[in-house]
């Protein structure tokens, strides 16, 4: 198949459909407890130097818990994927965690403005970028969900963008049209914030699903954080509703308000003053690192963080907010 | 002085491009607003989607992320970024509204970086997220940004988002899909568009106030000059009590 | 882009994106209503030589009462995706509508057996087949669904289900495996039977969804038949429940028991007993044609079918073995 | 005369291949009385998925389609065809059973049609369904099948489902995943699996009352033999009674 144009950028990731599938093979399909804590599931399923992707859509439900749980285990080298990845790039960012990142959205908080310390780190050359956009990093795991090596689309081509990627320009073989391949994308491991799942890992969300059912797909370990945990009834009740099939899961950690200080929908808002605060502290290395103290290498797990933070009274107020009884109304 | 800011006036003009019945791809802060206040003035039929997943919420104030609670409000379907995505790949989506440090005279948009050594840039700025996206896929593509010269520059230091490329044809002939592209860059001073030839941007209408030569005087290339340049109304009461009072009372994008 | 290999079977459908996107570009996104009767639908939405979709699984979700109005009108000419389609395909075959089929499965109604009229009539060579698999036809649905003009895959390389099919061998720019490109399917109009859907044409599905989703993003004109009509505000309670926005639907048609003599999934089971009857009356040339003149031509529409084959007391006993009252156990 | 009819047989014999834990995609009719007899007895892990969505149901009772309520009836997940295939394609799906009008010595089987004119078969089946996408996507393909010289050919009219193709490193070259395959044919005579390197069908077993040359004899192509064959099991009384009085007690597979 010819190429006729091909990015500059690596491909951090083996898009091999075959080893992937000798991978699934040995990949445990009984139906299994796995509840855990996340302290247990980040040491048993997250090694220096695995390529991670954290789902969810930047602050919005994010799994908060196990990215502050990489930083007090101290990883390193890890490889990442940049997919409208806000305050969950901005705490691994401040653990320093990556060597190599593809980028389609990062170091920004969206309307929040930027975290003066992912832009400081992303500037200092240490971590390996290739380019991409959120679309393109979509059908890179969507691809790999499907079990194959690449995915053809349409964006992309002509730009920059496209010369820092590690995509390679083909062309349709029944139209003649050029098409981006974009390489299937098949993490080492993921996590992922849902509304309720069971022992087994079988999960449901509310809302918005971003690239998650695809992420969880293609991750070839999966960390579940989860509002609540529901029986296995429960789930058969309605299979309609479940997203994620417990088979792609390997760990299931109950974490409420997991997304915090982020938004999960139907649930709790973000919880904005706490978000600038982290902006604010960044921008001053003495009052960051007793902020990270405080709020990350300080506690044992998230209650701690948000019992620091407010505690149940800020839940309160921030489900108030996410209900409307509290906004701009 | 005018009765209102910059920032209001950029957002009532933007959003009289929005006609009725249309949809749009709109991120956070003044591209929801102009798509809010199209809904309320004239395009009650507005179709408003974000590139997480929202389609055509009943937005209830302003979102602070394209993913947050209040872009899935009483909305129709609440998807994923692939749905969005293709959804504007098929040709369904008519407008989108980018933004982006730096934008030269075809269109093309910079949000990544400043500087030449990619693996370390003098200035890292988020990416592309969706804008390559929606730039790529939406028919029109429109652009609402401050007129300095800083901004609009002879070559983008780096190409995120597609505009016209290098001009003529050269879109066509890159394999995007044929006939989307950059429609009309809305500043503070004036609107432009793009001349059908050679994609130059092209004045076309000057803000009230403004001059053709204010415009030049913060533009770092030249700019093309329609025959006729028409003079934009300014924003009028309703736009602006329905801004002010109604989108945006707490003024997170219009500014106090 | 070199070819490997390629099919000797036609595509009926143009895979084109660009062209595909013309139409897309045209079509209304305003939030109108689309409600109609099925003759005005039929009459309005499908036209003789259109290249046309069926829903849903054979004889589970699938709008019966479109493919009887099909026949009342007389529509010729038709192309079909024949995506496991049994009893659709055995109505379908009663009216001779076909002049071209891509094939996936065909003719049978699965452990019921096979329809005799519908295999005649594929024997007769008055249909143009081509061949390929129940993913494969998926995957067409998938690429036209995501505004492309292929997508790859991994399956009928190696069988004379390739050799009959449209698909080209290529192979991926990264890993130098083979793939079937699988032309994008975009059908000039499909019908879905759903749940539950609003007046501008927001559906609801429960349980399996089959190619549904892509079918619907994939057609460039959608009739919908939904069991019950429910408001916009129902829709907005809770969007995660969406599954086919009102921007891809042309026409939304109230039909109670729309998948009769079909399943509908927590509505009612299939009738097998007419199934059965459907099977053995169309071995006999005489008695075939007057089933169907009472069956369909002398319906006015899916009420007075429904009358015909035991009314409200029979769909209340398919009600009752669907909630399991009545069966095996 | 033994105290089971032929399709009891095959059931019970293709049931024992499937170990607890495994996944596998069925049909309808043997291969899901197969599957859910291996969960009654051994197997109580064993994951059924159904092609049209359907994912690991508390099946109730036989179902009459491989997309009915029945496939779903208190499932852990309602899916779709791609969810199914896709999970396959990543190697998640250990075994599949499938059918066909004929089998060759490489497993290929046909479920497409008789004659060569293809616009204009002699007989039409209904062509692969799904039987293609399991048979190329799940580590080991199993079949259940009578054993006849009709249904076991030198050469399959038309290959609608790939065996080995035309045996040793062919499949292999064809694109097809590295590594899955046909594994076992289950008949009432015997079962048979594929000598390693030329991949030709070869008996390794053989049922109470039947001999190699019974299995040859109605066989339309050479069978290899193995160095030892074992002699399979009778249907135990415990099967038996799971088969007939739990999993089909209205009879509508294993016949009355």
């Amino acid at each position: 198949m010819d190429v006729i144009e091909q990015g500059v950028g690596d491909i951090f990731t083996d898009p091999d459909a075959d080893k992937a599938r000798a991978f699934f093979r040995g990949k445990s399909r009984k139906m299994e407890n796995k509840v855990m804590s996340v302290k247990d599931a980040v040491a048993k399923f997250i090694h220096d130097g695995d390529y991670i992707t954290i789902g969810g859509f930047g602050a919005n439900r994010v799994p908060v818990a196990v990215c502050h749980e990489i930083l007090r285990q101290g990883r390193k080298k890890l490889g990442f994927a940049g997919h409208t990845s806000t305050h969950d790039f901005q705490i691994l960012c401040a653990g320093e965690v990556f060597d190599r990142c593809d980028i389609a959205y990062i170091i920004g908080l969206e309307a929040r403005g930027l975290s003066p310390n992912a832009r400081r780190y992303m500037e200092t050359g240490k971590v390996k970028v290739s380019e991409w956009s959120n679309y393109a990093l979509s059908v890179r795991f969507k691809a790999a969900a499907a079990g194959v090596s690449f995915y053809p689309a349409r964006n992309l081509m002509g730009t920059d963008t496209f010369k820092y990627s590690a995509g390679r320009i083909i062309e349709c073989p029944f139209t003649k049209t050029k098409y981006v391949a974009l390489p299937a994308l098949y993490p080492d491991v993921s996590a992922i914030h849902v509304h309720e799942a069971d022992m087994y890992g079988n999960c449901r969300v509310r809302g918005i699903t971003v690239s998650d059912f695809d992420v969880a797909r293609a991750s070839k370990r999966l960390i579940i954080t989860c509002e609540k945990l529901i029986s296995n009834e429960e789930i058969r009740r309605d299979p309609s509703y479940t997203v994620i099939p417990y088979w792609c899961v390997d760990a299931v950690c109950e974490v409420p308000y997991g997304s915090y200080p982020g938004n999960m929908l139907g649930e709790y808002f973000s919880d904005e003053e706490h978000l600038k605060e982290w902006l604010k502290v960044e921008s001053d290395p003495a009052e960051f690192k007793a902020f990270l103290e405080k709020n990350i290498y300080g506690c044992k797990d998230h209650f701690e963080y948000i019992l620091k933070n407010g505690g149940m009274a800020k839940m309160q107020m921030l489900r108030q907010k996410e209900m409307m009884f509290i906004g701009a109304r | 002085m005018p009765d209102y800011n910059t920032m209001e006036l950029m957002i009532c003009t933007a959003s009289r491009e929005l006609e009725d019945g249309a949809s749009v791809g709109v991120g956070t802060g003044a591209p929801c607003a102009a798509a809010m206040l199209a809904q309320k003035i004239h395009s009650p039929n507005l179709i408003i989607v974000f590139e997480a997943g929202g389609v055509a919420p009943l937005i209830p104030e302003m979102p602070i992320s394209v993913g947050d609670s209040r872009t899935t409000w009483k909305a129709i379907m609440a998807s994923g970024m692939c749905e969005i995505m293709e959804t504007a790949c098929r040709g369904m989506l008519d407008y989108t509204f980018l933004g982006g440090a730096q934008i030269d005279m075809y269109g093309n948009l910079n949000s990544t970086r400043i500087g030449t050594d990619h693996q370390k840039p003098k200035v890292r700025f988020p990416g592309s997220g969706g804008a390559n996206d929606f730039g790529s896929f939406c028919w029109r593509m429109m652009v609402m940004t401050p007129q300095d010269s800083k901004r609009f520059v002879e070559k983008v230091s780096y190409c995120t988002t597609p505009g016209w490329l290098s001009g003529g044809d050269s879109r066509a002939k890159s394999g995007l899909p044929l006939g989307a592209g950059p429609y009309k860059i809305i500043t503070n001073m004036a609107v432009m568009d793009f001349e059908p030839e050679s994609k130059r941007m092209r004045v076309i209408a000057l803000n009230p106030g403004y001059s053709v030569k204010d415009v030049q005087d913060n533009c770092g290339f030249e700019l093309l000059k329609a025959k006729k340049i028409v003079e934009n109304h300014a924003p009028t009461k309703e736009e602006l009590h329905m801004l002010r009072d109604v989108i945006d009372p707490y003024r997170y994008v219009i500014g106090r």
